[in-house]
């Protein structure tokens, strides 16, 4: 990964430096090894803060909107899961193909922090990542792990090492090394239950649910202007979730307009400060979309019609069936 | 704060009966911002809109909701009076307490509280009304008639003769329909084919009018002003511009064992055939099914003896596009299907007819050349009995249950001509009553009794038995109240008409609403009796309920009239309920593009004011009014709620949620 | 309070919003009301223009103001006044109603229903099943916004 | 000093929540947050921190002030009852102990917010010292002491024993209930734990973090700062950081209308909202720059200028946690040091 990052700060430079692009989009370190945060470089001397590792989930795709809305030019180093998000914006209208550089860098797998955590980690001073082994260095001591088991669920169902998108792409294509995670597995579980099960689970999750946006702000499907549930005039803004029944609003509603949309990046789930797993009812839309109206996965492309603008004329009818097909 | 008035109409008894309606009008009284609330009697009439008229001069009301029938039936009317008052009319709602309350529930308490909570939504609506400025659309200066029989041609004959384009398109293979089958017409008595055939010609030869007969409707979409029509031309196999109509070839075809569709299946016809004698067009027709040549691939004598060679075995069905301003529908009836009623034995025994077919029997063109004969032996029968109310004024079910109309006169009409034509022959009517209503009817029914001495019983005919050479028929004699047993050579059976099978077909082509009976519903029974409550599309015929020969033709003309109406002007008021795009906050992700069927929205690059009340520049949807039909499918499909819907906004429809829930 | 809805449910009469197109639909249920054909009260209708201009934010409003029901009618598929709306209704409420259901919603709360403006018997058939269905589900609970007292 | 073995923490628990409504550490949905306590309730001192503070005992997120009922033409007003219910905040870590006397600099100056104050004086507050602080944690920053972290009943839990000490009436009083459960103890072993806490607080990143004083004071400068367009270039503004925050403190108010009746409440908001404080037009602050600007100005600046010098954080570390894209207070204030032109 090291490697890589080279790879980057030199492709920066030059877009940079030829006056190619306004900004490049990357990450930067944090205070802790662990908390790289996205950042859009501007200039040339920035460029030493430009990190890559094990650390950088983040989606940066929706970040180009602005230099659209700026009619600048922009580069984005996007992981191949990423680049779905890129294609999705580009349908949207919200990004302008002609003024964004996608520079496609390969990825093993990010680290979920917070599943380092779970293995009674604290106090961390430093980590070291070699390899399969992750070595935490803490002050209460050192401590070995596994990369395989602290990889994010989303990356456990990694999509592939493909590129949906890319002018250009850096290093050798990786796979993520580890038990695979059937995306579907969550969805299918729950479709099991009964209605009165599914309900209590989703009561729990969603109880959780402080509206505090994240998974909405991140989300590169909701790239509205202004989100309907922002709006004092939709009638449904509702900030304030005095039970459960505004957070169910939110969240249908949600994944009712990403659905067909929704390019599978697992960033909602990631951001939930509350830890709910909303990629969940994501997968859930996709995966009838997919079963009724044939296979279909958003960020593909930039230009297909998506499910839900689109019909047969020999479409199921609309009954309940758990499964979806009927 | 708006001031809305609220006006309760009662209906007559159609919904004070089961809605107390001054209990309406108080609660909606209690509604903050309800300026005034009255109940009238009849909120239709010219007393009800002068109530509401004079309310919104003196009240200085903002906006009015009316609680009476369906929207469907008097929402222009209302809104038109709400206009000429000064008031916008689309600040004006309709609280739908007849059809959607006091006609489907019994209990007073519950159609009231129903009402109420109506009356409720539909304030909570109109508080989010905004004043619409119709638009304009252009006017197809065409119109259709679906169906070429009398009905038909006199409505294409009227819309011609005022110097519109008119299109008859007819199933058949001739233009005529039930009127060519008839012999004679009540209460004159002139021969029908007499008075029809010369408006068959001046039709066929009229410039402004194009007949498409063995032809069918495929398709219609568009709305009123600009409807656009497919239309199956069904290959003929013989060229109609060669043609001339001689009849050589089905003279001379071999495959001549099909029942004559025309004569009620009482002969039987060739496989290629020219309906009948005065048909127009005079152009044969080859029935590919029962044709030699189409079945086997043999045969070809058609052609051969054809002297003017119009015989096209490779002719293709044809589909025709044209767009109308009106269309018309007089799809005509039949008579309905006896085989439920085994009394008569109509299945069993050949001398127990329907009276169409004894109109073919008299009829001097029919296939007896107007000799009266049974169809079993070919006797001239002695003793003709008549049935009427056969399936109508049912109720067991078997039958319809409304009355036919036409029974009582032509039964009369054919009993007479019995008399008249035979009188050495005895002729009974068994009826229910008899039902005169009609200039010279009763006259005409008294003539039948009292000079040609038609035995009329009042009473019901239990059972038909074939007895040797001839029937036994068991009745029972209402007025004596006995059982009679009379001998008879022939029985008539006034048999029920019911719609032609394509009403309900055409009905959902159309929008037009059909009754349990499928007799097309008018947009008002009273008031708007040719006209289907979708705009546009007028009635004309038996196709909206029985009547004669004398009504249909005025319905006929009437229904003329209202197109003209419209094909008289050059624009017609669009619906001003169409889509707009609220630009600030417009994202211009234009998946409303992609579900708009009309085109009727497209992208693009505008300076406008973004939510932080900043100029900025950037694609948005922008919708063309003139094409938008307000379907609304782009208000679902936009996320952010950009799109919205005049007339059904998201304000309006999320109020009237709120207020019912 | 998920139990005691459903024993309370036996003496209950359902709260049913009925979004109608105005084409067919409510075309449909004037038909009922001039055949005198009865259906339960408390279905309410809301006039829409298409049954695609049903939005399901005014779905899930009418359960959160506590509707026990939701029904949807348009024209038949093919037989849309506007040619192709109610193909995406179709799509759109199958999509919502498997969400619905797998968020444990009892399937049966929301239907979707084709009613032509000459079918005024089958818009009164279709709403007293409705309404029975609704009745045996219960009470909504699970969508309701507990601040909306019925 | 007196202290309680684990044995014995069912009866305590049991016992303090028979004084009011107990909420203490409890493992919620695997994850470990404030609950209230029941006989099932799977509590965890051990926990370094809880998720969510404990703010909203006293600022719920979403609170009824007040009903207005409507009967036809007619207006009736109800004020809402004050909270009477007692309650205890068990295990109470430092950082959030301190979180409390911030929001009281808001709540409780005049005019005097009613519903806090009187969850406030309803609230026993039984504090946690810590003794496995993470890497997070800055609490010493603000000079607090996680190892003694005050309250009006500070504990220590030293292996299998929960040492205790009252230090108001209030916690006195509350010690007099249960004191039959606690026994007499030396402060020894407390002691030897608050070293050793204090050894690995010492090492941890953020140990010798400080907040330069030229941000609390050079307003004018730091609110022109050219460092807050890059900083804020990357902020979602979603509001994870403010409502995982102890301290802040922003709330809208609102109505909620059903058929004759409104019921108007507060709830929490974020000056990272678009929609904040919208007036006749929009939010003035338009531009993300400048409501990511705000929320780290009224911390760092604007706070302390208006409370004797008290910044509007106390350190917990929740937002270094939980920001989707790891901006944070502590990468701010570095930033802000760092600056040329402050």
């Amino acid at each position: 990964m090291q490697k890589i990052a080279e790879l980057m700060r030199k492709e920066a430079e030059s877009l940079l430096k030829e006056k190619k692009v306004a900004a490049v989009l990357a990450w930067q370190p944090g205070e802790f090894y662990y908390d790289n945060s996205p950042r859009s470089f501007t200039g040339v001397e920035q460029l030493d803060e430009l990190v890559y590792n094990e650390f950088c989930p983040a989606n940066l795709s929706k970040y180009l909107m602005k230099g659209t809305k700026k009619n600048e030019n922009m580069a984005i180093f996007a992981k191949p899961c990423d680049t779905y998000g890129i294609n999705q914006l580009i349908k949207d209208h919200r990004v302008k193909r002609e003024l964004i550089t996608v520079i496609g860098i390969p990825c093993s797998g990010m680290i979920d922090i917070k599943k380092i955590k779970a293995q009674g980690v604290k106090g961390i001073i430093s980590i070291a990542v070699n390899g399969e082994e992750v070595v935490v260095n803490t002050a209460y001591g050192e401590k070995k792990l596994q990369k395989a088991e602290l990889l994010f669920d989303k990356c456990r169902s990694c999509k592939g090492s493909d590129y949906m998108i890319a002018d250009k792409e850096l290093g050798e294509k990786m796979e993520v090394k580890c038990e695979k995670l059937d995306p579907l597995a969550g969805v299918e579980k729950l479709e099991a239950m009964n209605s009165q099960e599914r309900f209590a689970f989703w009561q729990a999750e969603l109880s959780k649910c402080i509206r505090c946006n994240a998974c909405r702000d991140i989300c590169p499907a909701c790239s509205c202007e202004q989100c309907i549930f922002d709006n004092q005039e939709a009638a449904v803004a509702g900030k304030a979730s005095a039970n459960s029944a505004e957070e169910q609003m939110f969240h249908i509603i949600r994944a009712y307009h990403v659905a067909g949309r929704c390019v599978g990046c697992g960033e909602c789930a990631r951001v939930c400060p509350q830890g709910i797993n909303l990629s969940l009812l994501n997968t859930k839309f996709s995966n009838d979309i997919s079963l009724f109206y044939g296979k279909f996965q958003a960020g593909e492309d930039s230009e297909s019609k998506a499910p839900l603008v689109d019909y047969e004329l020999d479409d199921v009818e609309p009954t309940i069936s758990a499964k979806g097909v009927r | 704060m708006q001031k809305i008035g609220v006006f309760v109409c009662w209906c007559g008894s159609n919904i004070a009966a089961t809605v107390d309606v001054a209990k309406v009008v108080e609660s909606v009284k209690a509604i903050p911002d309800v300026a005034f609330a009255a109940d009238y009697r009849y909120m239709c009439s010219e007393g009800g809109q002068e109530l509401m008229q004079k309310a919104i001069r003196e009240q200085g009301l903002t906006r009015v909701v009316v609680c009476a029938c369906s929207p469907r039936m008097h929402e222009a009317t209302f809104r038109k009076a709400a206009e000429a008052a000064g008031l916008n009319p689309f600040l004006l709602e309709i609280a739908n307490i007849r059809e959607q309350c006091s006609w489907v529930h019994k209990d007073k308490e519950v159609g009231t509280e129903k009402a109420i909570a109506l009356a409720k939504a539909a304030i909570a609506k109109v508080r989010f009304n905004a004043p619409l400025q119709a638009g304009q659309s252009d006017v197809e200066k065409r119109a259709l008639v679906i169906g070429g029989g009398i009905a038909g041609i006199q409505t294409a004959l009227d819309i011609a003769e005022a110097g519109y384009k008119v299109d008859i398109v007819e199933q058949k293979p001739s233009i005529g329909g039930r009127m060519s089958q008839l012999d004679k017409t009540f209460p004159t008595l002139d021969c029908s084919a007499c008075i029809l055939t010369p408006k068959m010609v001046d039709v066929a030869a009229h410039p402004n009018v194009t007949i498409y007969t063995y032809s069918e409707i495929e398709k219609v979409s568009g709305y009123v002003g600009q409807f656009e029509v497919d239309i199956r031309k069904r290959a003929r196999s013989v060229k109609a511009e060669l043609c001339t109509g001689c009849g050589v070839c089905q003279d001379k075809c071999p495959s001549n064992k099909t029942p004559n569709e025309f004569n009620q299946g009482l002969d039987n016809r060739s496989a290629i055939y020219i309906t009948f004698a005065q048909a127009v067009p005079k152009v044969p027709v080859i029935d590919r099914d029962h044709c030699i040549k189409f079945q086997t691939g043999k045969c070809g004598i058609c052609a051969k003896v054809c002297p003017s060679n119009a015989i096209d075995y490779t002719q293709e069905d044809e589909i025709i596009t044209q767009k109308y301003g009106a269309i018309v529908l007089a799809t005509g009836f039949e008579t309905i299907d006896l085989s439920k009623f085994g009394e008569y034995q109509y299945d069993k025994c050949k001398d127990v007819i329907t009276s169409l077919e004894f109109e073919r029997l008299t009829n001097a063109a029919g296939p007896t050349e107007g000799h009266l004969q049974r169809m079993s032996d070919g006797k001239q029968p002695k003793r003709v009995i008549f049935v009427s109310c056969v399936g109508s004024r049912d109720v067991t079910g078997r039958g319809k249950e409304y009355c036919s109309k036409i029974c009582c006169m032509y039964t009369a009409k054919q009993a007479m001509l019995t008399r008249e034509k035979y009188p050495d022959t005895d002729v009974t009517v068994f009826y229910i009553d008899v039902r005169t209503p009609g200039k010279g009817f009763d006259e005409f029914y008294r003539r039948a009794v009292e000079e040609y001495n038609v035995h009329y019983i009042k009473g019901q005919v239990g059972k038909i038995l074939e007895q040797g050479d001839h029937l036994k028929v068991y009745a029972s004699d209402a007025l004596s109240n006995t059982h009679i047993a009379l001998d008879a050579d022939m029985v008539v059976l006034a048999t029920a008409i019911q719609p032609s099978p394509d009403a309900k077909k055409m009905a959902t082509m159309l929008t037009a609403s059909i009754d349990n009976n499928n007799f097309y519903t008018e947009a008002h029974a009273k008031l708007r009796p040719v006209e289907s409550p979708t705009a546009g599309v007028f009635l004309s015929g038996m196709c909206q309920g029985p009547k004669d020969v004398p009504e249909t033709v005025s319905q006929a003309g009437a229904a003329a009239v209202k197109v003209l109406g419209i094909l008289s002007k050059d624009k017609l008021a669009t619906n001003p309920c169409v889509a707009y795009c609220n630009e600030r906050i417009c994202s211009g992700c234009l998946a409303c593009v992609n579900v708009c069927h009309y085109g009727a929205i497209t992208g693009e690059e505008k300076t406008v004011i973004n939510i932080n009340g900043k100029r900025e520049q950037r694609v948005v949807a922008v919708v063309n009014v003139a094409l938008c039909q307000g379907c609304g499918a782009c208000t679902v499909t936009c996320p952010c709620g950009a799109m919205d819907l005049n007339g059904f906004s998201n304000k309006q429809i999320t109020a009237e949620v709120d207020a019912i829930c | 309070m998920l139990e005691s809805a459903a024993c309370e449910s036996k003496n209950y009469e359902p709260l049913i919003v009925a979004f109608c197109c105005n084409w067919c639909s409510y075309a449909g249920a004037d038909g009922a009301g001039t055949a005198r054909k009865g259906y339960p009260a408390n279905i309410k209708i809301i006039k829409v223009p298409c049954s695609c201009r049903v939005n399901p934010l005014f779905v899930l409003r009418a359960f959160l103001r506590g509707a026990d029901g939701v029904i949807i009618c348009g024209c038949h598929p093919g037989d849309c006044h506007y040619t192709s709306g109610n193909y995406y209704t179709r799509r759109r409420m199958k999509v919502l109603m498997n969400m619905l259901s797998f968020l444990g919603i009892e399937e049966g709360r929301m239907r979707v229903d084709w009613v032509s403006a000459a079918e005024g018997n089958k818009f009164a058939e279709i709403m007293n099943s409705f309404a029975q269905t609704i009745k045996d589900l219960g009470e909504n609970v699970k969508l309701r916004d507990l601040r909306c007292k019925k | 000093m007196l202290k309680i073995n684990k044995a014995k923490w069912p009866e305590l628990f049991a016992e303090l929540s028979d004084q009011g409504t107990l909420y203490l550490p409890a493992d919620v949905k695997d994850k470990v947050d404030f609950a209230v306590w029941n006989d099932s309730t799977v509590v965890d001192l051990e926990a370094t921190q809880t998720a969510k503070s404990l703010k909203n005992i006293f600022f719920p997120q979403i609170e009824n002030l007040v009903d207005f009922k409507t009967d036809g033409l007619k207006l009736s007003v109800e004020q809402r009852m004050l909270p009477e219910k007692d309650t205890i905040a068990f295990g109470v870590r430092g950082c959030d102990v301190r979180s409390f006397e911030v929001l009281d600099k808001v709540f409780l100056k005049d005019p005097v917010d009613k519903f806090y104050e009187a969850r406030r004086e309803h609230c026993t507050i039984v504090a946690l010292a810590c003794s496995a602080p993470d890497e997070t944690c800055f609490c010493g920053t603000f000079g607090i002491d996680a190892t003694n972290p005050g309250g009006d009943i500070t504990t220590w839990l030293v292996g299998e024993d929960l040492f205790w000490q009252a230090n108001t009436d209030k916690g006195r009083a509350l010690t007099e209930k249960v004191k039959n459960l606690l026994v007499e103890a030396d402060g020894a072993e407390v002691a030897s734990q608050q070293k050793a806490t204090k050894e690995i607080l010492a090492k941890l990143p953020l140990a010798d973090f400080e907040i330069a004083p030229k941000i609390p004071t050079g307003q004018e400068k730091v609110f022109n700062s050219t460092v807050w367009e890059q900083l804020s270039s990357t902020c979602l503004s979603c509001c994870a950081c403010t409502y995982v925050c102890p301290t802040c403190h922003c709330y809208d108010v609102r109505d909620f209308e059903v058929d004759n009746k409104i019921e108007r409440f507060r709830c929490w908001d974020s000056c990272m909202n678009r929609d904040f404080t919208k007036m006749a037009a929009v939010n003035p602050r338009v531009s993300r720059l400048e409501r990511f600007r705000q929320r780290y100005m009224h911390k760092l600046v604007y706070f302390p200028e208006n409370n004797e010098g008290t910044f509007a954080c106390v350190g917990c570390g929740r937002c270094l946690q939980k920001c989707p894209v790891n901006l944070n207070i502590v990468k701010v204030a570095k930033a802000l040091e760092a600056a040329k032109d402050v």
